[in-house]
């Protein structure tokens, strides 16, 4: 599909609060750069995010979907990122599996003080969304405008 | 039934299609029930309706439910809503501020029969709690053609004080009225309450009204019930008894099939309905 | 009486198409169901009940109504726009067609369900006699002539040829638009095929459904029948029968927020789902055996006490064939029949 | 089927069950609907054959709320269904008296292609007939057992129950097939075949709910897309994605509980092969967590409620 050049991804990350948030957070402060069009939802642990939140966002217009969450073994919360590991490896399975492109949904580790990694890690998601074009398959159409 | 949609002048649209009211005043009546005052957004009503019609309120994007209009068709300047907070669209409505706009469609329904079988009748008006709203209707419009109508009785029973619906009206108004009665009771004693204690329907039958009357009966289904046994028992029949049914609605015209009991649909056949109309619907409601 | 042969059929869809939308029963994945017709589709006459009914095209499972714009406070409201442009529905069958009158009755009574009405205003009706009749069937419990359909235009489907009877001005007009492709011709062919198909209706094993114990009357006595309690048991309480049903009319409104407006809109609803008639204040109907017995009540009493005598069941069969545990109208009727004896 | 009527008469009789859960036949062969027997002379109307595909065990939800036992007739695949409720507290064990009876395929009449069917000879049990005969309006047609069998039995769990109180007939083995042939093909497509595929297949759905309200695994009291809370409770069709999203939710929610019991494909009213959400989710748990059968034990950890520490990455392993 050709891309517009002009056209920018809307990309959601859902963030953990303990993690990748502040994580997030020291990206600003450290002024590294990221792409505006990342939107950021805050949750309260990476498990919290099930698979409805995800089709959600693609319904809704996202072209990319990205969950944050803890280093294994450092969930706030102990083990709640294990959980979330086994069902979005599942879930991201079945995207696939339906004719998803594979590159607009991704899972990334990303402690506190990670700004570093939370910047490159938006820049190299946007890029590969962006390559992807708008996401057609999982929209809905009553939200294009 | 089309008509011609006032935010699109010409375009004639159809009944399922609101209009846009603004909220022109809001009274805490109880800790639980606000009185919503709306107009049209230029001033004025949005429409004109009957004593014990109903009008569907909608708040985008939450949802949208059939609450009867409180305010007298004998009221030239706004329609009233007196709405309980007990679901997700109310508990949204009772955070509206004054100004803020809703959607609305209506008047839908059939009305109490205040031009036929009420006229020149005297009249019983046994109300509970939040029940009060349809009747307020009726009242104000039988109090407005007070010639039109014999004697008023008015029993009004709530949970405590507070919780009594528009009580300085029922009081500084109603009971001050020509011929009328207001009789007042809450369930239990409280602190402050000089006046009765005690259920509605016990409180009818200690006041024993004589039959030469109807009955307009509306509240919680159980005051319903034992109102209705009360009557009977004091030698009303069924004739002379009115009530209102409320059900799940949709659409307000009779065709979504939700507020379907029997033959009947509750937002197009009534929701005002005689007794003996009642007992001949399949035990459902 | 006209006919084009039946290889012509393809020329006789891109005429009507190029006129304005064409609606008939296509093949896709499997099963056939209508679908507005492209080059591409898969055209499917031969298939004699479709999954779902036709009224789709005249009351769509899912239509916008209006569109709510909020901008600094103040609302808007954008009604949906009513159809404005022709379209023609083709290869309706008897039952099908009888289906619209029933939901004519509940849209076009007053207050008008303008949607609705635009659609039957633009909506023409080619209608095809049924020449293989299922066992399932039994529209003629209902007095429709599966050989002779109604419909602006009607249409018998040989192993040659498609033959064409125009039996409105609506049907007239769309004949005249379609000269060039129809050949007149007799009406013999077209006799012999509706004997044909009647003489299959004798040996269906529905023919001899009795409604003797239904209609207006029904409305009070069969309700509080101890049948119902026999009968719902195996009902899953999905909406299988009521979204197949030709006539089955209950909607939803609902709102969806695109994020630039919120879109109101309606969509089918099933009286089988536990919560159509739930609210805030409680549900009227609490258990599966009384919303079973209101899908069949109102069908079978109810509606005919609302209109004239007439059951809001057009015997497709569609239920009879689709029910996931094989519970249905004739089951329910029959059930009743037996208690009548 | 005597044995079967005899053998619930007894029990009923004896009050050590208060009600027999079966089927019964009604105007055909394959025509046959679930139901419960209150008395021993209903129960002359107790029927079984190879039509009998409806899965008998989510009933016992609501029959475990009344008073006594309910004596439930389960074939091997339905057991792994009430396993996996009872591991899930959802029905009591002692509310359920189970024989567990032979199962030799199970037919549809939907696989039987002929127009006008009238009946189906061939599909008794214990006495079935390779060869089925089908009387129709039309003539009489002849069509092979195999070929009316239900895709589930082709590729068919084993024939052994996993929970029984006593065991009455034969079985017979009908695998034919390798149970993730139709997963491994569709992985093995382009993307934009596999999305061309689903997408003809869920533009079908009409959202009448009947996969979810057959499905036994499908025991919540309140579906999350009845829910009124989000725009999730939607009945409309529509956008295709409105069913992609009510699917993949579906199944996902089912996922590692889903026994494969195949009800959601044998209900569709459109044919949708739904099956291939589940068996996706089976297939990939197998292969990334470890071979997983959702309700053969009561002990076993579900995939989806357990982890290790050193689990797969996701999206590892793709394009």
């Amino acid at each position: 599909m050709p891309v517009n050049e002009n056209w920018k991804p809307t990309i959601v990350a859902f963030c953990c609060n303990w993690c990748s948030y502040a994580g997030a957070d020291l990206a600003g402060s450290s002024r590294l750069s990221y792409p505006a069009d990342v939107k950021i939802i805050k949750v309260p642990c990476s498990c919290r995010v099930n698979p409805m939140f995800i089709l959600r966002a693609f319904e809704k217009g996202a072209d990319g979907v990205i969950l944050c969450g803890c280093h294994p073994g450092d969930c706030h919360y102990s083990t709640g990122n294990y959980y979330a590991r086994r069902r979005m490896t599942l879930l991201f399975s079945m995207l696939d599996y339906l004719g998803v492109e594979s590159g607009r949904t991704r899972v990334e580790w990303v402690s506190a003080a990670e700004g570093v990694k939370f910047s490159e890690t938006m820049n190299s998601f946007v890029e590969k969304v962006h390559g992807l074009g708008p996401c057609v398959r999982l929209g809905d159409l009553r939200c294009k405008k | 039934m089309m008509h011609e949609c006032t935010c699109f002048p010409g375009f004639a649209h159809d009944v399922l299609v609101p209009q846009v009211g603004i909220i022109t005043d809001i009274r805490e009546e109880t800790p639980d029930v606000k009185t919503f005052r709306v107009n049209a957004p230029g001033g004025g009503k949005l429409f004109e309706h009957l004593p014990g019609q109903c009008a569907m309120l909608c708040l985008p994007g939450v949802s949208e439910a059939m609450f009867s209009i409180t305010s007298s068709p004998t009221n030239r300047e706004y329609q009233e809503f007196s709405i309980k907070r007990c679901g997700e669209l109310t508990n949204q409505l009772h955070s509206l501020q004054v100004g803020d706009e809703i959607l609305i469609r209506g008047p839908y329904g059939n009305h109490f029969p205040v031009e036929t079988e009420l006229k020149g009748k005297n009249l019983l008006f046994i109300a509970g709690g939040i029940g009060l709203a349809p009747l307020r209707s009726v009242i104000n419009y039988v109090l407005d053609n007070r010639d039109n109508y014999g004697t008023v009785d008015i029993l009004y029973g709530s949970r405590s004080a507070d919780d009594l619906v528009r009580r300085d009206e029922m009081e500084t108004v109603w009971a001050k009225a020509k011929d009328v009665n207001v009789y007042m009771t809450i369930d239990r004693p409280q602190e402050g309450w000089e006046g009765h204690v005690g259920f509605v329907p016990a409180y009818l039958k200690e006041v024993g009204f004589d039959t030469n009357k109807v009955a307009l009966l509306c509240g919680p289904p159980i005051m319903i019930k034992f109102c209705l046994q009360a009557l009977e028992e004091m030698g009303f029949s069924k004739e002379q008894v009115y009530t209102t049914l409320e059900l799940r609605m949709k659409c307000g015209i009779g065709k979504c099939g939700r507020c379907n009991i029997g033959t009947k649909y509750v937002c197009k056949d009534g929701p005002v309905f005689r007794f003996d109309q009642v007992d001949a619907l399949p035990n459902e409601y | 009486m006209f006919r084009i042969q039946r290889e012509n059929l393809p020329g006789l869809y891109a005429a009507i198409a190029a006129e304005s939308d064409l609606f008939l029963p296509v093949k896709a994945a499997g099963k056939t169901n209508y679908a507005l017709w492209s080059p591409e589709c898969q055209p499917d006459l031969d298939t004699l009940k479709t999954v779902k009914s036709p009224k789709d095209v005249f009351f769509p499972q899912s239509e916008n109504l209006y569109t709510c714009q909020r901008d600094a406070g103040k609302l808007s409201v954008t009604p949906e726009k009513h159809r404005d442009t022709p379209f023609v529905v083709l290869g309706m069958k008897a039952c099908d067609v009888r289906a619209v009158a029933v939901l004519d009755k509940v849209f076009l009574s007053a207050p008008v369900d303008t949607y609705y009405a635009a659609r039957r205003e633009m909506g023409t009706i080619v209608s095809l006699a049924c020449g293989k009749p299922e066992a399932s069937c039994f529209c003629g419990t209902f007095g429709i002539d599966c050989a002779a359909p109604e419909g602006d235009v009607a249409t018998w489907l040989t192993e040659d040829f498609l033959y064409w009877n125009p039996q409105s001005e609506k049907g007239t007009a769309l004949t005249g638009k379609l000269t060039a492709l129809l050949e007149p011709c007799g009406e013999e062919t077209v006799a012999r095929e509706k004997d044909g198909i009647h003489a299959i209706c004798q040996r269906l094993p529905l023919k001899e459904l009795s409604l003797s114990n239904w209609g207006a009357e029904a409305a009070r006595k069969n309700f509080d029948s101890p049948i119902w309690e026999e009968l719902y048991h195996p009902c899953l309480a999905c909406g299988t029968c009521t979204f197949v049903c030709p006539t089955c009319q209950c909607y939803d409104i609902k709102d969806f927020d695109t994020g630039s407006g919120v879109q109101r809109y309606r969509c089918w609803d099933s009286c089988m789902y536990s919560d159509f008639t739930m609210m805030a204040a409680g549900n009227n109907r609490t258990s599966q055996m009384q919303r079973f017995r209101q899908r069949f009540m109102h069908k079978l009493a109810y509606f005919p006490a609302n209109y004239d005598g007439m059951f809001s069941c057009v015997g497709c069969g569609r239920c009879v064939d689709k029910c996931p545990s094989h519970l249905n109208i004739v089951k329910v009727i029959k059930a009743f029949e037996k208690e009548g004896k | 089927m005597q044995e079967m009527i005899q053998r619930a008469k007894a029990l009923l009789e004896s009050g050590q069950v208060s009600r027999v859960l079966g089927w019964k036949k009604g105007e055909t062969e394959f025509d046959v609907e679930p139901a419960f027997f209150d008395t021993a002379e209903s129960l002359d109307g107790l029927f079984y054959n190879a039509f009998c595909g409806a899965n008998l065990s989510k009933y016992l939800i609501e029959a475990g709320k009344k008073e006594g036992k309910t004596l439930v007739f389960l074939k091997p695949c339905d057991s792994y269904s009430y396993n996996q409720l009872l591991r899930e507290h959802r029905v009591e064990r002692e509310k359920a008296y189970i024989i567990g009876i032979g199962c030799k395929g199970k037919l549809t009449v939907n696989k039987i292609p002929f127009d006008g069917i009238l009946s189906v000879q061939g599909a008794d049990y214990p006495d079935y007939s390779e060869n089925l005969t089908v009387e129709t309006l039309y003539g009489t047609k002849h069509i092979s057992y195999k070929e009316a069998m239900l895709e589930r039995c082709h590729v068919c769990k084993g024939k052994e129950h996993v929970v029984y109180d006593e065991l009455l007939g034969e079985s017979q083995d009908t695998v034919d097939a390798e149970r993730f042939a139709q997963v491994t093909a569709l992985e093995a497509m382009a993307p934009e075949e596999r999305f061309a595929f689903f997408q003809a297949e869920l533009s079908k759905c009409i959202r009448c709910n009947a996969c979810r309200n057959v499905c036994p695994a499908c025991s919540c009291r309140k579906c999350v897309f009845d829910s009124t809370a989000f725009d999730s409770a939607q009945k409309a069709n529509t956008t295709s994605f409105e069913e992609k999203m009510f699917h993949v939710i579906r199944a996902f929610h089912v996922a590692g509980r889903c026994t494969d019991c195949g009800e959601c494909s044998r209900v569709c009213p459109q044919g949708i092969p739904l099956h291939l959400f589940n068996r996706k989710f089976i297939k990939d748990i197998n292969t990334i967590y470890g071979d997983y059968q959702a309700g053969a034990d009561l002990e076993s950890k579900a995939p989806l409620t357990s982890f290790r520490t050193d689990d797969a990455e996701p999206g590892v392993g793709r394009g």
